[in-house]
């Protein structure tokens, strides 16, 4: 299993919270085993590295590159399309680099509206002079110049090209070992691959399941869902049929519907078209408003319902835009 | 529970009895009625005959006027209840018309929209919100042995199903049923009483009268309850001249429902507007009543 | 030049039982409607996944149509109510989206109703065509600004490279 | 463009219908059963029952129809609409019918036109009903000789207190003119 | 990729070439299209030409996929399998677009007709791409029959397949077989004695040796696909041993309580709480109705226990299920009368001597209530005036809106019976008189000169209140006579309501079980209402009677007889094709969550709780897929309509729109 030479691994952190690099942490002692098989030669969060490192590498001379966040500014694109040129594998790691995942819900707002509510309106912000960031400053100096802020978040791969998927929000360190261990081993799936199981989160879950006929959604705070039946069953839109089975149904097992961070399964193109489809079929009733009013009762925001990871893998990605006025 | 409440022209006068009893008898099951502040007439079936949009934007107004507070009008009036009902439908089916008599309404700085009222009868109020076991609980002068023929008359039931059935409706059979009356069957319940033909062809209206005296005698009725103050009115003030008319003899008592409901919930008759009918109905319902009680 | 009207494009997934059928007799009887609703036939509407309305929607179609049987007579028993319950639900989701609402619709046509999928074709081309076009593609694609930052990015970090 | 039918086929006077009556387009429905006719409280006293107005309409014969008593004699019971076969606002279409027959003056033999007129005349003064006026301008203008007849019931329900002397009048009359004014100014429900 | 495709476009004389440029189509297809290698044009594509020259580019070309572009697939898909298939090549691996109905036909812009032309034709490249090669499944063929309704039609169908050899099973829900012509006295128009042609029928398959009665049974649940149903069917307790039972009437003639039949009697009559509904039941072995027999109801009497001669009362027996493997299904479950309670201004209900049609019939059976005595309800009184009223609950939009087809002719039928056995004067108010089959319109004629009256007009009413002295005591038909204009009220002693036939109550929950479905109003669905008018939508399963829409005997019959035969022609063929067009679930990626199991109408899809997965039962299969739709973790696979092939045919049907935004996009300066 030992290679003879040691790998060169990075870590990048792009548009995301972070929970990813610590993730990479939980899987505990083993964190000893991947540096006795790599070099970690680029991992911003971790060790002291610096971009001009990597823009000096050999192309490809990086052995995996663990990419986490989605891309949300030119600056990020960069790292990203750099951290490919030079990685053998590219691996988009977690949520946020697969599908989006939070960050990816900005893409209902654009840079405007995004800048509006961060520079001005939450309650925290002072900002007299309204001060916005700009790409370009000019400075008695000369121009200083910021990365762009784009209006739209997207994925790593729809920036670069990506050879493997580590879903999850963040992955698990059971899967986070699978991965470097199919690493290690040289037993990786296809190119473009999920690294990870393919059925879905009712497989790890130990809750009764019969056939399923929905009346009324309710949301989480309105019912205390009984502890052995299937909660979708119960009217709660549990995200578990449509979501990558991985984390072992942590969420319905302690009585709170899956919410779908592990994303979707081989093969299927939208997660939320997945999930819509699934709970409008089990709907029980076939009179057109009574249909409407079930749906919108009990799924006020179905956006963020559906699409809470993946809106910016989504197949419309985004919101429409406003035609912009300036 | 509160309701908004529209009384309504007759009412205010001709009706005053109606509107007595309507309150005295919400007030017993504490049901607060909250008149409408400075509605207008709902225009009857003439405003319609004359000018549909005027109509439905007068009638409107009233709609528009309703507390922000309340989403259900009470109408005790036949026409009025019908009236209301109708705008609001019409306003619902029809985007046009709804767009035309909101541009109405704004002449006057108000707004509606449609659906936002519920409009109710008393008797539906009654009947599905309390129900039997309510109403028996409150009685306290038991109808035994008073023969009571309910008339529904038109526009209650008509065209507006869903209130009762259409053409053999039974809540108020089943209300007076509850308190203790003995309800005859009375074929007639819902048929027309003439509306305004009186002032139009008494030939006719009065014929119509006619019928439904004929049909309250023949089922041996003490007394025939309404719902509509234009039903009393015709059945009433008209008594006299249709057995001129028609060289009969009928006298029946016609009383509002709210009245008799109020007589068998024991609330002072003056209260109740007892003595303003003009065929008096205090006489037979006292001696019915104490007969059955003698006995 | 003289303006031209917007031909919007639409994409119809028309059961095989009744509104494909409705589609042919509208041929046989060579009753004229718009040209811009592109049929693809499927067994019956309850196939008709929210996956390939948003595909549609995602590849440049300005419009959706989805057409099945009758309510209550459907080849497939009551398939056409599942289509329409994920019909509302799809609806739900795409206003949430900042999408018109009538840039997708469900309608029936019975293999009788040639000339109402007509109708119902051309009133829905017309709707379309009030709206304008979609061109959904074009609302994820950030305009030059975004390749010309990456570029001197590199650009900046080639230069100081070279000095170092 | 694919045929409308309705808006092209039928004769101009059920055109005229359409556009009057919201739901008058049902009336292509009717299969001339004659529960209308059957069902009205009034039908037996009526020229032309209502399901013959109803193939007038259809034929066209708007004359005969305008000056027809049926229309003054229908009571909006509802009963016609309510157990038509085919759902047809009948008492809606009478009521049109009137409306129509006013604005031409085409009514014969009823007093019913001025009735209606006295009514919303004292609706637009007051916003509410007057029973008195009412009764004393409608009958003095148009039927003398019946108020004589009136005169005892008249008293009798002046001495229960169910007549009044005096109009009530609501508090913003001006406002409701001012409705009334827009209705009128926009002229018709189409 | 090695798919190499082969492009066809139909002329179709000009019926196509008139409105689309094909020449231009097919060279663009050709020259655009990624993996078409040969694309042509010509005349007529279905003609035997046009196939052979598509067999011999397979052929020539190594074709692997077909596109033809042509007319709808409805007409010619077959024609052009067959000539792959004549090629060697899998029929599935062809596709068929459609440029008349949906393109020529239907378009007046020749450019924009072409445009339209392109985009079908490259949707259906992209797709034909992904196509699989699919085998058809044949199943073979039970010669054993299910008839579901002992009725008319039911036993027309049973007798004529159990004498052509084949068995036969038999459901019905009722005591006895006969069904609602069981309750008549006399057939129109001929006035046959219903009883006297029906008995025999009853008889003959009570002791037909292919045939199998199961009475007072109903089905519970069928599963499997044509050729080979499963059907389970509950044998209600009769508590009456059959094998024993020899049909003596000794415990009917004890039972001391008496009830109101309110179903074969209609409500007019009385029956014992053990009884055989009519005395021509078939079988002759009565029930004991539960519900109303002093035993159930306190413990005590068991009269009939103790007189039967033969023991064969069974106070403990319990309902049983009978399994049953079949072919094929005739369902002739017939129809039920509409409740004139509904209709309350005809007083039926409040009024004593207004009387439903199936009241009247037993009325006037002289095995009925009254020996055949046409009376009031007082069971005494001759009526001297009797109207019958038309269209109660049919014709009407608040109710049903159809026509029920056999109550004209039944009126005329009432007519005659109370013109023949009393003094009576007879009305009939009608809308319209329909008399449209053959010997019927005589028979109308004939009730003329018999001096039965006729007033056009829908009875608005009819009421006990009298306005008139003439009126009183008597029950007023208010009617407008529309013939002449005026409201009329006819007093009269007697008022017959001509109900409306309605489905089954539970016509819906029982196509469900058998996955065939019904129209707005409830009646089962044929699969063509002209040129199939007897099987249904599901293979192997066959509608007649009435449950298919309202009709008379001899339609009943001659459906009945008509199913028969289709089932014949499925037995001897001893094989059935089904189409592989079917759902497939990858058990091995199945999490089991079951959104899929309530979905399919055909429970096609069962859940296996020990592996937790749900599985696809081919054989029961239609292909809808609306199961692939619904899968949240999309591992159910639809033959034929893939997400890949489908999303495939999107992009194609795309491609200028797809154009068009790669044109707009801004592109990166370098990689």
């Amino acid at each position: 299993m030992i290679a003879q030479n040691k790998g060169k691994l990075a870590v990048y952190w792009a548009a995301s919270c972070g929970g990813c690099e610590i993730a990479i942490l939980a899987i505990d002692e083993k964190i000893l085993d991947v540096s006795k098989h790599f070099d970690i030669v680029f991992w911003p969060c971790a060790t002291d590295g610096k971009v001009r490192d990597v823009e000096k590498m050999a192309d490809g001379s990086i052995d995996v590159c663990l990419f986490n966040g989605g891309i949300r500014t030119s600056e990020q694109e960069y790292m990203a399309r750099l951290l490919r040129r030079k990685s053998k594998v590219l691996v988009a790691f977690g949520s946020c680099a697969s599908e989006g995942c939070i960050p990816g819900l900005a893409n209902l707002s654009n840079r405007k509206e995004i800048f509006h509510t961060v520079y001005h309106e939450t309650p925290s912000t002072e900002n007299p002079k309204g001060v916005e960031p700009q790409h370009v400053t000019d400075v008695p100096e000369g121009k200083l110049y910021l990365p762009v802020f784009y209006d739209t978040l997207f994925t790593l791969d729809q920036v670069v090209d990506v050879d493997y998927y580590l879903p999850g929000c963040p992955p698990e360190a059971e899967r986070i070992w699978d991965a470097i261990t199919a690493i290690l081993e040289n037993k990786l799936p296809p190119k473009g691959a999920v690294i990870g199981a393919n059925t879905t989160v009712c497989d790890e879950c130990p809750r009764k399941r019969t056939e399923k006929k929905i009346r009324k959604f309710y949301r989480t705070w309105e019912i205390i869902p009984d502890e052995e039946t299937c909660l979708l069953e119960q009217g709660l839109v549990c995200a578990g049929v449509a979501t990558r089975a991985g984390c072992g149904a942590k969420c319905p097992k302690v009585n709170s519907p899956c919410i779908g961070c592990y994303g979707v399964n081989d093969g299927v193109v939208d997660f939320g078209a997945r999930l819509m489809s699934a709970l409008a079929s089990v709907i029980d009733s076939d009179a057109p408003e009574e249909i409407d009013r079930i749906i919108r009762e009990g799924i006020p925001d179905p956006a963020g319902t559906f699409y809470r990871f993946s809106l910016a893998h989504s197949l419309l990605r985004r919101k429409k835009k406003v035609p912009d006025e300036e | 529970m509160k309701y908004a409440y529209y009384p309504g022209c007759s009412l205010e006068c001709n009706s005053a009895a109606y509107d007595h009893s309507v309150r005295a008898v919400a007030d017993l099951l504490g049901i607060e009625l909250r008149e409408i502040d400075d509605w207008n007439c709902c225009g009857a079936t003439e405003y319609f005959t004359q000018d549909e949009l005027a109509a439905c934007a007068v009638i409107a107004r009233n709609l528009a006027l309703v507390d922000p507070q309340l989403d259900q009008v009470v109408a005790p009036c036949a026409a009025c209840y019908l009236n209301l009902r109708k705008v609001d439908h019409l306003m619902q089916e029809n985007p046009e018309l709804e767009s035309k008599v909101n541009q109405c309404l704004a002449a006057g700085k108000l707004h509606y929209d449609p659906g936002r009222v519920r409009v109710r009868h008393l008797l539906d109020l009654i009947y599905s919100d309390f129900g039997e076991a309510t109403l028996r609980d409150k009685v306290v002068q038991p109808l035994t042995g008073l023969r009571v023929a309910c008339y529904y008359g038109c526009q209650i039931v008509r065209p507006f199903h869903g209130t009762d059935n259409p053409e053999q409706p039974t809540k108020l059979d089943e209300v007076f049923s509850w308190l203790g009356a003995e309800v005859v069957d009375f074929p007639v319940k819902a048929h027309c009483c003439g509306g305004h033909m009186t002032q139009i062809s008494e030939p006719q209206a009065f014929e119509m009268i006619r019928r439904l005296l004929a049909n309250a005698e023949e089922y041996k009725a003490d007394v025939i309850v309404t719902m509509c103050p234009m039903c009393q009115l015709n059945l009433d003030a008209y008594q006299a001249r249709v057995n001129g008319f028609f060289h009969t003899d009928y006298k029946i008592p016609i009383i509002f429902f709210t009245q008799l409901l109020g007589v068998a919930f024991g609330l002072d008759w003056k209260k109740l507007g007892f003595g303003k009918e003009i065929v008096p109905a205090e006489p037979v319902l006292r001696r019915k009543l104490t007969a059955v009680a003698a006995a | 030049m003289a303006e031209e009207t917007f031909e919007p494009k639409i994409v119809g997934f028309l059961c095989n039982w009744c509104s494909y059928r409705a589609a042919d007799l509208a041929g046989t009887a060579r009753i004229k409607y718009p040209p811009n609703v592109r049929i693809i036939r499927v067994m019956c509407s309850g196939r008709v996944d929210p996956a390939f309305v948003l595909k549609a929607l995602s590849l440049g179609a300005d419009g959706v149509m989805i057409a099945g049987c009758h309510p209550g007579e459907c080849h497939y028993i009551e398939q056409n109510y599942k289509a329409m319950r994920r019909y509302h639900m799809l609806k739900h989701t795409l206003r949430a989206l900042g999408l018109e609402e009538d840039r997708i619709r469900l309608v029936w046509a019975s293999a009788a109703e040639g000339q109402q999928l007509a109708e119902h074709i051309e009133e829905f081309v017309d709707d379309v065509r009030k709206l304008g076009p979609l061109h959904w593609p074009s609302n994820f694609q950030e305009n030059g600004e975004r390749w010309h930052a990456v570029e001197a990015l590199a650009q900046e970090h080639a230069e100081s490279l070279e000095v170092l | 463009m694919v045929g409308h039918t309705l808006e092209l086929r039928g004769s101009p006077f059920l055109q005229e219908i359409i556009r009057e009556v919201p739901g008058g387009e049902r009336i292509v429905h009717c299969l001339q059963c004659g529960t209308c006719g059957g069902s009205c409280p009034n039908g037996a006293d009526m020229e032309y029952t209502p399901r013959t107005i109803l193939a007038m309409i259809t034929a066209n014969q708007r004359d005969k129809v305008l000056k027809a008593n049926t229309m003054w004699f229908c009571v909006s019971c509802y009963s016609c609409v309510s157990r038509c076969p085919q759902k047809i606002p009948i008492t809606d279409i009478m009521y049109g019918l009137k409306r129509i027959s006013i604005r031409e003056k085409a009514y014969q033999e009823t007093d019913a036109p001025a009735l209606a007129k006295t009514f919303t005349d004292l609706l637009d003064k007051y916003g509410r009903s007057f029973e008195l006026g009412l009764a004393s301008r409608y009958y003095l203008f148009n039927r003398p000789l019946a108020m004589l007849k009136m005169g005892p019931m008249g008293l009798s329900m002046f001495t229960r207190g169910r007549m009044s002397l005096t109009p009530t009048r609501i508090r913003n009359v001006d406002q409701l003119q001012a409705i009334i004014r827009k209705a009128r100014e926009l002229g018709g429900v189409s | 990729m090695a798919e190499r495709v082969g492009v066809y476009i139909c002329h179709c004389g000009s019926n196509i070439a008139g409105m689309v440029d094909v020449e231009q189509v097919a060279k663009w297809a050709g020259e655009n299209l990624e993996g078409v290698v040969v694309s042509r044009d010509y005349k007529f594509m279905c003609s035997s030409l046009g196939q052979a020259m598509i067999e011999e580019d397979i052929k020539k070309h190594n074709l692997t996929h077909v596109v033809v572009g042509a007319c709808s697939p409805h007409l010619h898909e077959k024609t052009f399998r067959k000539a792959c298939q004549n090629a060697g090549l899998n029929p599935y691996l062809c596709q068929m677009t459609n440029l008349r109905e949906h393109v020529s036909w239907v378009s007046r812009d020749r450019e924009k007709a072409t445009e339209k032309a392109r985009a079908l034709v490259a949707a259906a490249v992209e797709r034909v791409k992904r196509q699989e090669p699919l085998q058809p499944l044949s199943v073979d063929v039970n010669p054993a029959t299910l008839v579901i309704g002992g009725g008319i039609a039911g036993l027309q169908a049973t007798l004529e397949l159990a004498d052509a050899g084949y068995p036969v099973y038999v459901v019905e829900r009722r005591p006895s077989i006969g069904g609602h012509m069981a309750q008549f006295d006399k057939t129109f128009p001929t006035l046959d004695c219903s009883a006297c042609i029906l008995t025999p029928k009853m008889s003959e398959a009570g002791q037909h040796p292919n045939v199998t009665l199961y009475t007072y049974s109903e089905v519970d649940e069928v599963s499997g696909s044509v050729g080979h149903f499963r059907v389970r069917i509950r044998r209600k307790a009769r508590m009456v041993t059959e094998d024993k039972c020899t049909g003596c009437g000794i415990c009917v003639e004890k039972c001391p309580r008496k009830v109101v039949d309110e179903d074969f009697e209609a409500g007019f009559g009385y029956r014992k709480a053990i009884y055989t509904p009519f005395p021509q039941a078939v079988p002759r072995i009565p029930v004991i109705d539960v519900h109303s027999c002093i035993w159930f109801e306190r413990q005590k009497c068991r009269a009939c226990e103790k007189l039967c001669p033969t023991g064969a009362i069974d106070f403990e027996q319990k309902d049983e299920i009978i399994e049953l493997e079949v072919g094929n299904i005739i369902v002739a479950t017939g129809w039920n009368m509409f409740d004139c309670r509904r209709i309350p201004q005809y007083g039926y209900g409040r009024l004593a001597n207004v009387f439903t049609a199936l009241e009247f019939e037993r009325m006037c059976n002289a095995a009925g209530p009254t020996n055949g005595k046409i009376l009031l309800r007082d069971g005494k009184t001759e009526p001297q005036t009797v109207a019958i009223v038309h269209c109660v609950g049919s014709r009407d939009s608040n109710h049903n809106e159809y026509c029920s087809g056999i109550c004209c002719m039944a009126a005329l039928k009432f007519g005659h019976l109370v013109l023949e056995k009393t003094k009576a004067e007879v009305y009939s108010f009608y809308i319209d008189m329909r008399t449209n089959q053959k010997g019927y319109e005589e028979f109308y004629h004939r009730l003329l000169e018999e001096g039965m009256h006729f007033v056009r007009g829908k009875v608005a009413e009819v009421t006990d209140a009298a306005r008139r002295p003439d009126e009183a005591g008597k029950l007023i038909v208010q009617v407008e006579d529309t013939l002449l204009g005026k409201q009329r009220r006819i007093p009269v002693d007697m008022v017959i309501l001509m109900g409306a036939l309605e489905p089954q109550t539970d016509a819906k929950e029982l196509g469900l079980k058998l996955g065939i479905s019904c129209s707005m109003a409830g009646w089962y669905t044929e699969r063509h209402p002209k040129l199939d008018p007897v099987a249904t939508m599901t293979d192997g399963i066959f509608v007649a009677g009435t449950c298919q829409g309202p009709k008379d005997i001899p339609a009943s019959v001659a459906q009945g007889a008509a199913a028969a035969a289709r089932v014949m022609g499925m037995i001897t063929k001893r094989k059935v094709w089904i189409e592989p067009v079917v759902a497939t679930i990858d058990e091995s990626r199945c999490s089991g969550c079951r959104i899929c199991n309530n979905i399919c109408p055909y429970n096609a899809i069962e859940y296996d709780e020990a592996k937790g997965v749900s599985r696809v039962i081919t054989a029961m299969c239609k292909g809808c897929g609306t199961c692939v739709a619904a899968c949240p973790a999309g591992v159910i696979s639809g033959a034929h309509f893939s997400n890949e092939q489908v999303f495939a045919e999107i992009e194609g049907i795309l491609w200028d729109a797809l154009q068009e935004e790669k044109k707009a996009e801004p592109q990166a300066v370098t990689g």
